[in-house]
């Protein structure tokens, strides 16, 4: 099938030259990349912003006097308010805390927010498709706090299920909420739920991991209290997570990890933390990965999130009629059945073939698909599945590489029928 | 390159076409245990029978990959109606063989030696397990170890929990 | 001064071709980079390993059939093996947890092990010398169930004084103790605090982060429980620091932050945990960085430790004596008087100059000294200072960057007189 | 690139080596209030004694940088014997000066804009500042702005403990 140039807003062919990884080939087969929701690739100027610092610039930051030092200290903090200006921070330098992963920005408010906060009996909200990172640090919390935690269920669509909303988050002390889900593509209605947690007096936390890379993300728009995401999944470097917080709510909590940079004065019989965002900061931090992360913002407001969106819903329209057209009822795509209502992610399931055996015999095709429970272990057992495959879409996704996907999947079914 | 003949071998598809043993004993007096492969989400549940030590009967349920499924259906074949003791030692083959780097395969892989010439299987009696030998070419794809040692592990668990070694 | 080639163990000069921030100039002067002890410079190994990864192989770990997460996953825990072996680790592949830095594994041994095994009234031993990042995480938890900190004095040499230890480690759980001092340069001998610390019954908790980057370090030698180090002070990236603990001991333990990857199962009503080592680590962890620490191992062992470890010796001693000979009474250089028992830090007093204006100064001839308290706000006050300047050495630091350092400090001198 | 001699102006060097104010006082009935640097380590302890709505004594005790020293110097000179509201301006213009990226400075520097058209002072009336305008080059050098400010924020922190406003 030909490429159709006007289903994309930007040049395509152009964006894929940014991106080295896809000159490789694997299995003597041109790769076609489809696990940009595990992790994305990096375009050249990323690359090269970070080689560039390591090479010119590189010192610890944040306490040296001397030239270099200081310059790592500004590009760092600069990178603290780029990335916060790109998700609509009002007021980045303060409000965005770098942590290593999403996962640990997750853990960070369980920590802060939640031991001060919570006690026996109070009542935390999820939602059944939450990834393993919004749910295992409430457990967790739970399990030592005696909390009860109550679920916002699914329904066959990939929705969220909003009948019993208000009863719901009644009495509830946290919410928190995935605003795309990496299984199902749903985008939730996030500024919906957290009007309703507010209004119950709860504070809201959004796991924003897939809508920044895939979505125009706002949190004032959101209207929340706290929101994390990371850097490997929207084309910056791995070993950086990005967590906003309102500035009021930061300011009242206690600190994080210990060690330097989080503290004002340590004495031998206790310590005065830092000023936010750097109390719950400890020890050095991802120096050249913030430098990464602001070169990947760069490049994605280059292309413009809308377009980026507006690509995403094109291809993603064109795979799921592809993939119905070619395997009929053998397929089954979770999720929202309009492309405008999720994200570049499509989840499914081939006949019984397991996707495990999907995802290696479609290796040999060079295509790079997930197969698992992808961190999302009650919302398989919602789907009433172990596990499924999962093809997921960058900026440098095009339409050539799902019929590469259709055309493997057709030869997976052949092999295992 | 290992090619997929190598992992997907008629054996294997065979099993996982038509399981053996598959379902579930009544507990007690059967003891059963459940499994889980994080990589995958896959789950095996294995029920076992001891009776004057030796394995009386074995069934498998739950759900997972070609390899998993015929790795869990050729186990199920191979041990039934042995003595613990030689379950154990066939346990330690079959390990064996998938060996090098299991231990540190939870969810990867654990040595830079895959690829080199460390990779190379443990001498193992090929006569010794039969049918089973279909399983090696999964040596030459590490992540899908996991998959083949599944029901292996879970078994060795179950007798560990039964006090039986 | 010239250079005297007989003192060196390796070729310095071509070493020094190796690191390519050394080529820039600050000021129209070349740079003299004394602050190792902060964070090091990086080979152009590293940084080509680094950027062969991201261009050819990335992909999430741990998750993915096909070949490039193969590769990645392969890469991730070889680098795992690596640097487990270059500690002497006696089981890498299991005993070598991965976090952001050095102190998140010191605060992750706080969080699992303290928290199981620390109870209001239990003591904890630590020396005057730690860094913040062994102190605040004790004090956290010291805060949080009563516990009682007691220290290991330091005497007018930066040596700690043992006359006490039997009696200071009586009925402690846990000690905790820093290999070399990032500010006094002393080597501890933690096999002999180990011991006492075992007899007493209590576990020990090694901060390594200066020793590993600059001595020959063996944990098995150490006798320890647990060892922390991190990669960005070691030739290697930000963004990921390693800790190594004893397997019987990990395997006892429940885990750190709650997510992905850290699981075996998740269910609505609670989890299973994951295998050590990656109980430990929740998220998606710093993959491109493990590899840039795997290469930077590498680059070590080409040197060799011991070799090393005799070029700091011989640089330390050649610095010592022409600061002492051009200064006389008016430089104080802390710590230990003999090269042999310390790393290669230097921190000093001169006159009256605060340690930031003699940094800020030497800046302007390129000179890039660290000027504070080191987060070593105890050993500060031990010391009766607020701060010091400190120059610190790498592997391709010379008797030319120290003579500019001399010259540097006599402007500073008299610019304040 | 700026110079020394926009840092170290000849009038901080003259507070630093002779400072001006030196000492505590005695409290109560003066307020003690202490300021850390955690960038140098500096702690600079500030004893104010309010009478009448005015600012009747200021005594500085501490160690520090040239600059924090000087800073805290010119400071006390410049606020002896003034009202409250008068000392609150001062606080206010001098931290203008300073400003830009202060507020997001405890150990670094948070924004882009250093080094490019941004970094401009903000307009003050330099007649009101007095000597303290020889301070101004300390922007240029962004890591130090917090030795110059210490001082001043103590002040600022001792006034709104103290509840004068
Ligand atoms: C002795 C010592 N321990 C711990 C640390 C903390 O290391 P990091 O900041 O990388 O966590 C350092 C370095 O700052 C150090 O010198
Ligand atoms: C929705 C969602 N939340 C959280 C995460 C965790 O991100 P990380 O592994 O980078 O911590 C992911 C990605 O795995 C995700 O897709």
């Amino acid at each position: 099938m030909a490429l159709s140039e006007s289903t994309t807003a930007f040049d395509v062919a152009a964006v894929r030259k940014d991106f080295p990884l896809l000159a490789r080939t694997v299995h003597g087969k041109p790769i076609v990349y489809l696990d940009s929701a595990a992790s994305s690739q990096r375009p050249r100027s990323v690359l090269d912003a970070m080689r560039h610092y390591d090479e010119t610039t590189h010192a610890n930051v944040h306490r040296g006097v001397y030239t270099i030092a200081e310059e790592a200290t500004r590009l760092f903090e600069s990178a603290r308010v780029a990335v916060g200006r790109f998700v609509g921070a009002p007021d980045p330098a303060h409000e965005i805390v770098f942590a290593k992963n999403t996962t640990e920005c997750l853990n960070l408010v369980a920590h802060t927010w939640g031991r001060t906060h919570l006690h026996p009996g109070d009542v935390i909200v999820l939602t059944e498709m939450e990834h393993h990172a919004n749910i295992v640090p409430w457990q967790m919390l739970a399990a030592e706090r005696a909390l009860e935690i109550r679920w916002i269920p699914v329904d066959d669509d990939g929705q969220l299920v909003f009948d019993d909303l208000e009863a719901l988050v009644d009495g509830a002390r946290l919410v928190g909420l995935t605003a795309m889900s990496n299984v199902l593509g749903t985008i939730n209605p996030v500024a919906q739920v957290a009007e309703a947690a507010h209004r119950a007096g709860a504070v809201v936390v959004v796991d924003a991991a897939q809508a920044v890379p895939h979505l125009p993300t706002d949190v004032t728009a959101f209207g929340a209290d706290f929101v994390a995401f990371g850097a490997h999944k929207m084309l910056g470097p791995t070993g950086i997570g990005i967590l906003w917080g309102r500035r009021e709510i930061l300011e009242s909590l206690p600190p994080f990890l210990g060690g330097g940079e989080m503290i004002l004065d340590v004495r031998k019989d206790g310590f005065t933390p830092n000023e936010i965002p750097w109390r719950f900061e400890a020890g050095t931090p991802p120096i050249t990965e913030a430098i990464g992360l602001e070169a990947a913002v760069a490049y994605l407001e280059g292309l413009t999130m809308p377009a980026v969106r507006q690509h995403e819903i094109d291809l993603t329209t064109y795979a799921m009629g592809l993939l119905r057209d070619r395997f009929g009822t053998d397929i089954t795509i979770f999720g929202p059945p309009d492309p405008a209502d999720r994200g570049g992610v499509i989840s499914f399931a081939l006949g019984d073939v397991h996707p495990h055996d999907i995802s290696q015999i479609l290796d040999e095709y060079g295509v790079c698909v997930r197969a698992g429970h992808h961190c999302a272990k009650p919302l398989m057992r919602r789907l009433g599945v172990n596990a499924t495959a999962r093809a997921s879409f960058g900026p440098y996704n095009d339409e050539a590489d799902v019929d590469v996907l259709a055309e493997a999947l057709q030869h997976a079914r052949e092999f295992f029928s | 390159m290992p090619g997929l003949e190598d992992l997907y071998r008629e054996i294997i598809l065979d099993h996982y076409r038509s399981p053996r043993n598959r379902g579930e004993l009544e507990c007690p007096p059967a003891h059963r245990i459940e499994g889980f492969n994080p990589l995958c989400g896959d789950e095996i549940v294995v029920s076992l029978l001891v009776e004057d030590g030796a394995l009386a009967d074995i069934k498998i349920a739950g759900t997972g990959c070609s390899i998993s499924q015929s790795s869990a259906s050729l186990m199920s074949a191979a041990v039934k109606g042995k003595s613990v003791p030689e379950v154990r030692e066939l346990i330690q083959t079959f390990k064996g063989m998938m060996s090098i780097h299991e231990a540190t395969l939870p969810a990867g892989d654990g040595g830079k030696s895959v690829g080199d010439t460390l990779v190379e299987p443990m001498a193992i009696d090929i006569n010794a397990i039969g049918e089973l030998a279909a399983l090696q070419g999964v040596v030459k794809f590490p992540v899908r170890i996991k998959c083949a040692t599944l029901s292996w592990n879970t078994l060795a668990q179950g007798l560990d929990e039964l006090g039986e070694t």
